[in-house]
């Protein structure tokens, strides 16, 4: 089965590239966006004069090769310089390079004009998940992988977008300038969608910007670009495209859903409502680090299972949870987490796999602790 | 001191004829080729900025 | 054979008594002692050789495990942080263990024979700059059993991820880079004392091979970074140990900084890599055509021209890291201005090549096949120059495959065409042709299968240094995985034509390829422990 | 090594020096860098850092003609339970008019604590032509356990800002400081606005930020 799938493979690639693949499986995506377009054509440009002048000077070396083989009697000649032809293979290139400068030039300078927005977005970096936030719209969010473990792991059939899936993808309006903003929280991640042509470092402490003006609706899905730790391969990001009206619709959602899940804070949850929550949490936050049993990855990321620290101190716990630990991949989630999740993610490392200390983390004490 | 600047030049350019070249390495000063050669760096790294920034601009 | 005119004649300098001092130095420790403690040019050349084959098959076994985690999309072998781990060993062992201490132990080899010089100029030096190599890298092998695991932020070690978020071992790899930079620093120090002070009598500068040529640039080279490398990581392992913010944004600090000093060293490191690389391919080249190196005045001024602009391009590898637009046109600009020299070299090897006498013997089909497919590397590189297209080329792998073929067809081809191309005067045998034909092709299929691949996944928009990916490049890295196993095997067949080499087998006279013009070629096979005690006088070939 | 090497030493000795000379000096060209790196921003605005402190204002005729927005953006870091907030989430501004805002610190956890606001401005080189007249990312910040106070930003954007920058986006990351002796404005005794530059416990009200 698998070697029927290397020679499937082999033939697809040998009898022609293109046959079975589609070309965005093996060339760069032409993209939605303006910009997008004309990176493209800028690398097919480049491309294909790579290509040309490949054929000249290999066809030019293979015939030498050929022609003059030591086998078939050829004599040496002796010279062994000549001014006039180094001159024009040097002077040659140069122009052909300057002709590359110029439409290179035209483009980044339009990728850096990023006036006159439309919408700006602020895209923070954390290990290992994307955080957006719409300024002035008072909506923001984390989206982290959905791809479930078992897929990663091989027990169970892998879906059509693995690891390229997220539980709440970047919604942006088609047609619509967006300036987005993009920093991070720990290390320099990159935040990368092909289809965009966007690609720009998220530096801790520094604000980059970029801009993007999407001109199809669709879903279009990238991955971290910038080496950021265990988890960078399991970063993607995935940017929505609608129409303007579905895109105010969207937003009216989401300020409600955030007025609804405030006005769960009030009200006394129960032990199975937390637990049953705070499972669904750590499974996308917390596990990726500290596992789905609590195990940890020691030294890097504690166990929480049986962490006698964490059993004995339930105050120390919550700080960490809220605030994170300065100096590790240990984030704070006092902004990316609501209380209903914190105080369900609490009371779930503090009750799963073996803490069975029966203590209930109510969100109201959460939310009264965050305004403090 | 024309003769060091198109040497250092054709050194730039990466093309020199070998009868230049031994001349240079017979008669020319190391020292001279150095400082001219220094100097026209510095010149090119300029007129490569003054290049980027009119672009740019 | 073609008539060649004689590039040189030697004259022996009249016979002189020995001194005393003389047969004192002949004294030598037997056995084991006797390789530890030797100042002879050879032998340390054989020592950096060996250590450095050793280290080609460490980090290729850590690039298999890579390949093989790649093999299938899914985390089947390894965990993420073992991969990470993996890269970032397979990238350091490669670039200061394998890469680099093998173009040195070349030099120490052949730049003393090709200039006419008895030894290197500071011997003991030399035996102490290549000990501290096993230091280092023992060192650095070591930390992967350290808790929490050897350096797991990539070869390029990016601050903050090295420094806040590294694990505890990144304080012992510090150390070793130390020490292998020290180490580099002295045996460039020895080359490029060797090459201006001892060369025979009546050799020129621009009667030097162009070994020895693009050798004195890449020391010199050496010399300007490496220091700016130690500076680097002193830094971080003040930011680290000490509490300073060099990189730290939250103390005043910049991690792009970090990427600036970086690839200041970073840039004309990579040349460091392959300009010694160009020299042996300039020597192989006219050997086995049978005629002169075409442009040889050029070939010195690209090399020259090539350094100097290595300085000039090092933010080609930010172009995402947010530089304002000014400097993303320079560093564009920059970086497009080395394809001239680079293609002036090309040229020059083919019109040697052209109406030459060709034959294809081991070395020259390594240094075919270097022409070749460093020009591909070549092209993907002048694609990656250019900013607005290398936003989506950056960090996927689209370089992974660029610096791949400069450094696998490139750098090490050139090595082992260097290798197949000297073993006769090391061993006084030639290596076995039938083995060294299958290990060139088989060599030759692999790289492209496992590289070539690397250009469509990448700008299908596969990042590098993941160690899981999505379906779509399955079957690309599928490929890529089956062409690694297939080069790193062949691998094998490589050690074991140098063993049989070095045991025995087709006598090589001391002129071993009919068209080699160079003074190593006048020193019997194998040479002699001590050559050119008294200084050969060389006559220059007439222009 | 026989009779050649030993006559050349002094030349070999030469080399040799020359070749250190050129070592230490890089090895010291390495840390030059990091300052110089620093001279370099400030001069062309490369990396969006502002100025560490106070600058004065330039007294040039408002330009009425042109309107720039000024956007604040404010972030927590891990490991430091405080809060940030700027009273206005943007201004809109004349290139030339000078502009006070405030901002709220709030500690939210049960020990004192020594932090910094570090800025960054984007687009870069917008940085150039921002001036701070005052400003509260100069001093390390030290708050006691659930204490906060209001500090204010003065600021200018100089006339000859580029005319295509129209919106100035200023990102305050807190990052928690050493407690050391260094730490410049102590805990303000309550109700005493206007001083330690210009820190004040907070009130609630909104006196700077017209939007």
């Amino acid at each position: 089965m698998r070697m029927r799938h290397v020679w499937m493979t082999a033939g697809t690639l040998f009898a022609g590239l293109g046959g079975h693949l589609q070309a965005s499986d093996w060339n760069m995506p032409v993209g939605v966006t303006d910009v997008s377009r004309e990176v493209y054509s800028l690398h097919m440009t480049i491309f294909w004069i790579c290509v040309i002048i490949g054929v000249v000077v290999f066809g030019a070396m293979f015939y030498s090769l050929f022609r003059y083989r030591h086998s078939q009697g050829a004599k040496a000649a002796k010279f062994h310089e000549h001014t006039t032809v180094e001159v024009i293979w040097t002077a040659l290139p140069l122009l052909i390079l300057v002709g590359m400068a110029v439409p290179a030039t035209a483009t980044l300078k339009k990728m850096y004009d990023a006036s006159d927005a439309d919408l700006d977005v602020m895209v923070t970096g954390q290990q290992w998940r994307w955080h957006y936030s719409y300024l002035g719209e008072d909506v923001d969010f984390t989206s982290n992988l959905a791809t479930p473990r078992e897929q990663i792991s091989g027990e169970s059939e892998k879906g059509e977008n693995y690891l390229l899936e997220v539980d709440e993808p970047l919604v942006l309006p088609v047609g619509k300038k967006v300036r987005l903003l993009l920093t991070a929280d720990d290390v320099i991640h990159s935040w990368w969608v092909p289809e965009l042509a966007v690609k720009q470092d998220a530096v801790p402490g520094f604000v980059n910007e970029n801009w993007v003006r999407i001109n199809e609706p669709g879903i279009y899905r990238g991955q971290c670009a910038e080496l950021c730790g265990k988890d960078h391969g399991f970063m993607p990001v995935v940017v929505e495209a609608v129409e303007q009206e579905q895109f105010d619709t969207w937003l009216a959602e989401r300020k409600a859903a955030a007025a609804q899940e405030a006005q769960g804070v009030d009200r006394e949850w129960t032990m199975d409502e937390l637990m049953e929550r705070g499972e669904q949490v750590y499974g996308s936050i917390c596990a990726s680090c500290h596992q789905a049993d609590g195990s940890g990855l020691p030294p890097a990321f504690p166990a929480l299972a049986g962490n006698q620290a964490l059993l004995d101190e339930p105050e120390r716990h919550l700080d960490t949870v809220v605030n994170g630990v300065s100096g590790t991949a240990m984030p704070a989630f006092r902004t990316t987490l609501n209380p209903v999740e914190i105080a369900a993610v609490i009371t779930y490392e503090r009750n799963a796999w073996g803490n069975e200390t029966g203590e209930v983390t109510q969100p109201a004490d959460i939310a009264d602790m965050l305004s403090e | 001191m024309w003769k060091t600047i198109k040497s250092v030049l054709a050194a730039f350019f990466g093309v020199q004829r070998e009868s230049r070249r031994q001349e240079d390495f017979t008669t020319g000063k190391a020292s001279s080729f150095i400082v001219v050669g220094i100097l026209m760096g510095v010149l090119f790294v300029v007129i490569l900025i003054v290049i980027a920034t009119l672009a740019a601009g | 054979m073609a008539s060649l005119p004689p590039k040189h004649r030697l004259e022996s300098s009249a016979s002189e008594a020995s001194s005393a001092g003389h047969d004192e130095h002949h004294y030598r420790p037997g056995g084991l002692m006797r390789w530890v403690l030797t100042t002879n040019h050879k032998e340390i050349g054989t020592l950096y050789l060996i250590f450095s084959l050793t280290m080609f098959l460490i980090g290729g076994v850590f690039a298999l495990v890579v390949r093989a985690e790649l093999f299938q999309p899914g985390l089947q072998l390894v965990q993420p942080e073992f991969f990470n781990q993996m890269t970032t060993m397979h990238g350091l062992i490669m670039v200061f263990g394998a890469v680099m201490p093998a173009f040195v132990g070349l030099a120490n080899w052949m730049v003393p024979l090709q200039i006419g010089a008895p030894d290197m100029a500071l011997p003991r030096l030399n035996n102490f700059s290549f000990w501290l190599l096993p230091i280092a890298f023992t060192l650095m092998l070591s930390t992967l059993f350290m808790p929490g695991g050897a350096p797991n932020f990539g070869w390029t070690f990016y601050a903050p991820l090295s420094t806040t978020y590294a694990p505890p071992s990144t304080t012992f790899f510090i150390l070793s880079l130390h020490i292998a930079g020290i180490s580099s620093i002295l045996g460039a120090i020895n080359i490029i004392a060797t090459i201006l002070n001892l060369r025979a009598p009546g050799m020129r500068l621009m009667d030097m091979t162009l070994f020895v040529w693009t050798w004195l640039i890449t020391a010199f080279l050496l010399i300007a970074v490496m220091p700016v490398l130690a500076g680097v990581v002193t830094m971080m392992l003040m930011d680290i140990n000490f509490g300073t913010s060099f990189f730290n944004a939250g103390g005043g600090g910049d991690p792009v900084l970090f990427q600036h000093l970086f690839w200041f060293f970073g840039h004309p490191e990579v040349y460091i890599m392959i300009l010694p690389a160009f020299g042996i391919v300039s020597v192989i080249i006219p050997t086995f055509a049978r005629k002169r190196l075409f442009g040889y005045a050029s070939m010195v001024y690209a090399t020259a021209s090539i350094a100097i602009l290595s300085f000039l391009v090092w933010a080609h590898h930010m172009f995402v890291v947010g530089l304002p637009l000014v400097a993303e046109l320079f560093f564009m600009y920059s970086t497009m201005l080395i394809a001239v020299p680079t293609g002036v070299k090309v040229f020059n090897w083919i019109t040697t090549l052209f109406r030459g006498s060709i034959s294809f013997e081991p070395a020259m089909l390594f240094a075919i096949a270097f022409v070749v497919l460093f020009t591909i590397g070549g092209f993907s590189g002048l694609m990656l120059a250019i900013s607005p297209a290398d936003f989506q080329y950056h960090d996927t792998y689209f370089v992974v495959a660029h610096f791949h073929y400069v450094l696998v067809p490139g750098a090490v081809f050139s090595i082992m065409a260097g290798v197949y191309y000297w073993l006769p005067k090391w061993t006084g045998h030639y290596p076995h042709l039938r083995l060294s034909q299958w290990h060139f092709w088989l060599s030759m299929i692999g790289v492209n299968l496992t590289f070539f691949p690397m250009h469509f996944s990448g700008l299908a928009g596969m990042p590098r240094r993941i160690p899981d990916y999505s379906l779509q490049f399955a079957d690309f890295n599928m490929l890529s995985s089956i062409g690694a196993f297939m080069f790193g095997f062949s691998q094998l067949l490589f050690v074991v034509i140098v063993i049989m080499c070095v045991r025995g087998g087709k006598k090589a006279p001391a002129k071993a390829w009919d068209g080699a013009e160079d003074l190593e070629w006048t020193v019997p096979s194998p040479a002699p422990l001590h050559t050119f005690e008294h200084p050969p006088q060389y006559r220059p070939v007439e222009h | 090594m026989t009779d050649v090497v030993e006559d050349r030493s002094p030349q070999v000795r030469r080399t040799v020096v020359k070749t250190l000379v050129v070592l230490a000096g890089m090895f010291g060209f390495a840390f030059a860098l990091v300052p110089l790196y620093d001279v370099f921003c400030q001069v062309t605005g490369l990396n969006g850092k502002t100025s560490t402190s106070a600058q004065t204002l330039v007294h040039e005729e408002v330009d009425t003609e042109r309107t720039v927005t000024m956007q604040f953006v404010t972030r927590g870091s891990a490991g430091l339970p405080w809060k940030l907030e700027a009273h206005s989430r943007q201004v809109r501004v004349h290139p030339g008019q000078s502009t006070e805002v405030y901002f709220t610190f709030r500690n939210l956890g049960d020990q004192a604590l020594v932090a910094r606001a570090v800025p960054s401005v984007t687009p870069s080189p917008a940085s150039l032509h921002l001036r701070k007249l005052a400003c509260f990312c100069f001093d390390n910040q030290r708050l006691a356990p659930g204490e906060s106070f209001e500090a204010p930003l003065v600021f200018q954007l100089t006339r000859d800002l580029p005319e295509e920058i129209k919106t100035v986006t200023l990102v305050y990351t807190l990052y928690p400081q050493d407690q050391g002796p260094d730490v410049a404005v102590a805990t303000v005794a309550d109700g005493a606005p206007g001083s330690d530059k210009g820190r004040r416990p907070a009130s609630g009200e909104d006196p700077g930020g017209e939007a």
